[in-house]
């Protein structure tokens, strides 16, 4: 990994000129923003479709006659047939419509396993998690009396995927597992990893906050029950999220919340819910925010995943290899397979203060535990600084990472 | 009645026919089905419809239908031509007859080859997409109702 | 109330050039939007000021030391302070961002009672409620075994307050009541009825959705314990909301959802929860549907609310007066003290039936049962026709309904 | 070493002054103090900061104290500079400390008629907002260890 690989400038996009943000500089320098795997920006394209549904559109959705009212509906169910067609789902009714990855693996945590676990059961996760990942899995052991189980990683910053194997015993009720880790860039084995759990008939909700915005994804080819990711890290509005669930178990499961439009029928006696994805989205939902998240998957289609993939992967390796090359620099996560994102550490500077610095350079990362301290406890440090790559990037963002960081290391010589 | 002079645009007067009027104000086989074999609730949450469609079934033949429940003017018409047209069917065309109407409701392009007779009047919902509904529950609730299942349809 | 009120025009508003929406035809005619109660329009200033977060500012918050995250946080956290202010919070700890008044009842449903309800605890509601603030109570009965004791209202739409007095008896841990009623208007003595549960050590949560857009609200005069509400009907953005909570209580619930931000410290065995208000906001919140809920309160403050509910006080007086004059309407919703929104039933012409007619002259009200079910069984209708107001509302908005409901009387005839 | 020359901006300059930086290096009272009776932890959850605060206090005077942890160099900075700065003062002084430090880093206008010596250095966060809690994590822990607070002090 520490050689730079041949650049194949042809695999390269150039699209940064349709994110009005990245046009401004920072402490005097022209922003280079490497931390999209926090928050990823908007292209104009879904600024100016979420304004323009509110000048012309807006209305509550799914109870109204009125004309405005069946516009904000067609566009909003419209958002959701995008949806499922990215990620492949058999049905829209797959596709439960969330506040954010948080929330998805939330309602999974409480709507579908909390009635059915019992002590002595087991939920399986990984160090790797992201705490969204991580802390609705400890709450509902804990109401539940179930244990939580925490699959190791590897130097590398890998799952040991021969110990996860051992894990999966009969009495693992479900597996939670990351695609892609935020705070690493890993990208998990997640076909095999699934693979391997439905032939011990566990079930498995993969967390695609990380996986969904670099690469294409086919729930129905990964085979998961569950997929949960974001709006605003692929380019769409902060306050959207999606549940992928499968038909079947999504049937099966009570409500989560309870509120309007989730219901069929409230009697004063008892309720009839209503039916799928429905069933799941208690109140007024983000209308304005699922129709900007409809405009971000236009954008990413009309691109191309695999174009996406080819770009950040050239990318990644090119700043993989101008970072280890810095004195002083060690890299926190080399899996073999990976994507987007680069830990690091320099010299003993604390990652906080590598960061204002690089700020003072134009240059935003992100410093700290990136909401993965189980990953940070592994390798025993406070935190890393982390630079995460999307398709705005070019390696003209990376050479000014890579002077910033020098002269951090310069100023703490 | 001047409903036709009354309406200025054209689409109203489409979705309004004197035929639907009529039935929604003198539904057809309206009231419980005491000889019901087959029951289903067709609720829409969009506006409160709820209808319960009964069928009386020997032999895979739809010998009688009644429907109950309160609803738009388009779901009530809509329902209430439903019993005319299914009582005497076979349930198998009548799931056929289902898939057709439901296709002409809420398709432009939908394949009209199959006469549908009466039932061509609701086809002005089409132009009011949040009608589309009202006129299919009543169709959604037959399916249900022959195949006997337990949860209220819905058009969602 | 069939009187007309002598017309007071300089307590009329003249806002509505500020809402671009409303400058638009339908169906050949001027767009007359009779449906904020369902969901407000918002003013430019919000429209613009959420685009401008997007071309200038965004990143993930809290967790950033880099310049947009540093001007992102400061404009989110600044949101928060003018929430508090503006409904007169003791304290920013006491408020909580959430994605709607939904979500911030079932919020203190399963994280304030669920922990605490047992069988024989009651909880008490009124038959006038939303849907959301009733569900989420049937449904946390169902789980702990309480019962739900349900007040009644009367023929004008009222809550029988004799009777809401004798429920609430010693047994009953939690009461949940609406300000004001979205499917009848009508606003109910919230003082009166804090103070008799407070006598009574009953906790109170007020469903503020349709208070806060129509009136100064001052939580420490209601002296509530929860108060809820929504953004978009406050002419700010969908997926957001708020509940306001007294820090005490909050301080000794437990979080709800589990990820990251609620939490200072994950470690493998266990969880140190993050401080008030963090500790129940999981994950990325709507970071720009809060800032642009922000700038609805700006927007708000710059007219003030006492003028906002002269304004409705009149237009209501008025809608209610013409309405009452059309032969065959029958208004559903005649409390003795009510605000912005006017149900009524038009000879036996469903309400369905009236919103598409009236649709098609550009006048968009609202039919069905308005997620309140239970009202329409007092009624024993199937829903009704409901027009409410809101600051960008006319005398002339009114007349154009008025218009058109006669002439839906004349097609039905 | 070249700090000030390689630091073009003044802002930075005035963030890594060298007594800043000096302390950050090498912490004074820096490990767990075996004769604490009040201890807090301070955790900054922007970046993992944590430290343990121990005192030593004898009839409400600060005999003695240390800290331990993990940070950035402005959070250890301040912590070795506040434990420089309290021991031997009175509680109540050191509270009133409390009171002075944090406003002084946080409030561009803050009063400064009362002398915070050294502390002086660290007034370069004013303009690095998202350092400030850094800066003030250590006094937080300060004034939750006088208090004997039992959960962990945050700058949130
Ligand atoms: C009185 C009342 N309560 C609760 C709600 C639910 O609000 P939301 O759908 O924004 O969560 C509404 C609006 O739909 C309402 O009018
Ligand atoms: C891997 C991973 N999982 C979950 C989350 C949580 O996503 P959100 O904060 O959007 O709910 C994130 C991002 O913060 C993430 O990177």
């Amino acid at each position: 990994m520490s050689q730079v690989q041949p650049f194949t400038t042809n695999a390269l996009l150039d699209v940064s000129g349709d994110f009005p943000v990245l046009d401004q500089e920072v402490h005097g320098r022209p922003l280079v923003y490497l931390d999209s795997a926090a928050s990823a920006q908007q292209p104009a394209a879904v600024i100016d479709t979420v304004a323009a549904y509110h000048r012309n559109d807006h209305a509550n959705v799914h109870r109204g006659v009125h004309t405005l009212s069946e516009r904000a509906t067609e566009a909003y169910e419209g958002a959701r047939d995008k949806i499922q067609a990215f990620i492949n789902a058999n049905s829209r009714r797959e596709i439960v419509l969330t506040s954010g990855t948080t929330e998805s693996i939330n309602l999974v945590a409480q709507s579908y396993c909390r009635p059915q676990l019992k002590p002595g059961n087991k939920v399986l996760i990984t160090q790797l998690e992201h705490h969204s990942n991580f802390v609705p899995w400890q709450l509902v052991c804990e109401q539940t009396g179930a244990d939580l189980l925490i699959a190791p990683i590897d130097r590398r910053g890998q799952l040991d995927l021969e110990r996860l194997q051992e894990l999966m015993t009969e009495d693992v009720f479900l597996l939670a597992v990351g695609h892609v880790s935020n705070a690493l860039g890993t990208v998990n084995p997640i076909q095999d990893i699934v693979g391997w759990a439905k032939q011990r008939d566990i079930k498995v909700l993969v967390d695609g906050a990380q996986g969904v915005p670099h690469m294409a994804i086919d729930v129905a080819d990964i085979g998961c029950d569950f997929y949960a990711f974001s709006g605003h890290k692929m380019f769409g509005p902060t306050g959207t999220g999606v549940l992928y669930g499968r038909e079947a178990l999504l049937d099966d499961m009570p409500p989560w919340q309870g509120g309007g439009d989730m219901i069929l029928e409230v009697r004063l006696d008892g309720t009839v819910f209503n039916d799928l994805p429905y069933k799941f989205e208690a109140g007024t939902p983000n209308i304005s925010g699922v129709i900007g998240l409809g405009a971000a998957i236009d954008y990413l289609n009309a691109i191309g995943m695999d174009r996406i993939a080819a770009h950040e992967h050239v990318l990644l390796e090119y700043m993989m290899g101008k970072l280890s090359d810095v004195d002083g620099v060690r890299l926190i996560g080399t899996a073999e397979s990976k994507t987007s994102v680069q830990s690091f550490m320099l010299g003993d500077i604390h990652p906080h203060d590598l960061g204002t610095i690089l700020d003072h350079q134009g240059v935003a990362i992100r410093t700290g535990h990136h909401c993965a301290m189980p990953v940070m406890d592994f390798f025993e440090i406070p935190g890393t600084a982390r630079a995460s790559l999307a398709i705005y990037n070019s390696s003209d963002d990376v050479d000014r990472l890579i002077a910033a960081v020098e002269k951090a290391r310069h100023i703490f010589a | 009645m001047n409903t036709v002079e009354a309406i200025d645009a054209d689409e109203l007067r489409d979705l309004y026919r004197e035929l639907i009027l009529d039935h929604a104000r003198k539904p057809r086989h309206f009231g419980k089905l005491e000889s019901a074999t087959h029951a289903a609730q067709g609720i829409n949450p969009l506006c409160g419809d709820k209808l319960h469609l009964y069928l009386q079934l020997e032999n895979d033949v739809i010998r009688d239908a009644s429907f109950e429940g309160s609803g738009c003017a388009i779901s009530v018409a809509s329902a209430s031509l439903l019993t005319d047209t299914v009582i005497g069917m076979k349930t198998d065309d009548a799931i056929h007859w289902f898939d057709q109407v439901t296709d002409r409701l809420t398709n432009e392009s939908a394949n009209s080859d199959f006469d549908i007779g009466k039932l061509q009047a609701l086809e002005g919902v089409r132009e009011f997409p949040s009608r589309v509904k009202c006129a299919t529950l009543a169709w959604h609730a037959l399916h249900s109702a022959i195949e006997q299942r337990s949860t209220p349809a819905s058009t969602e």
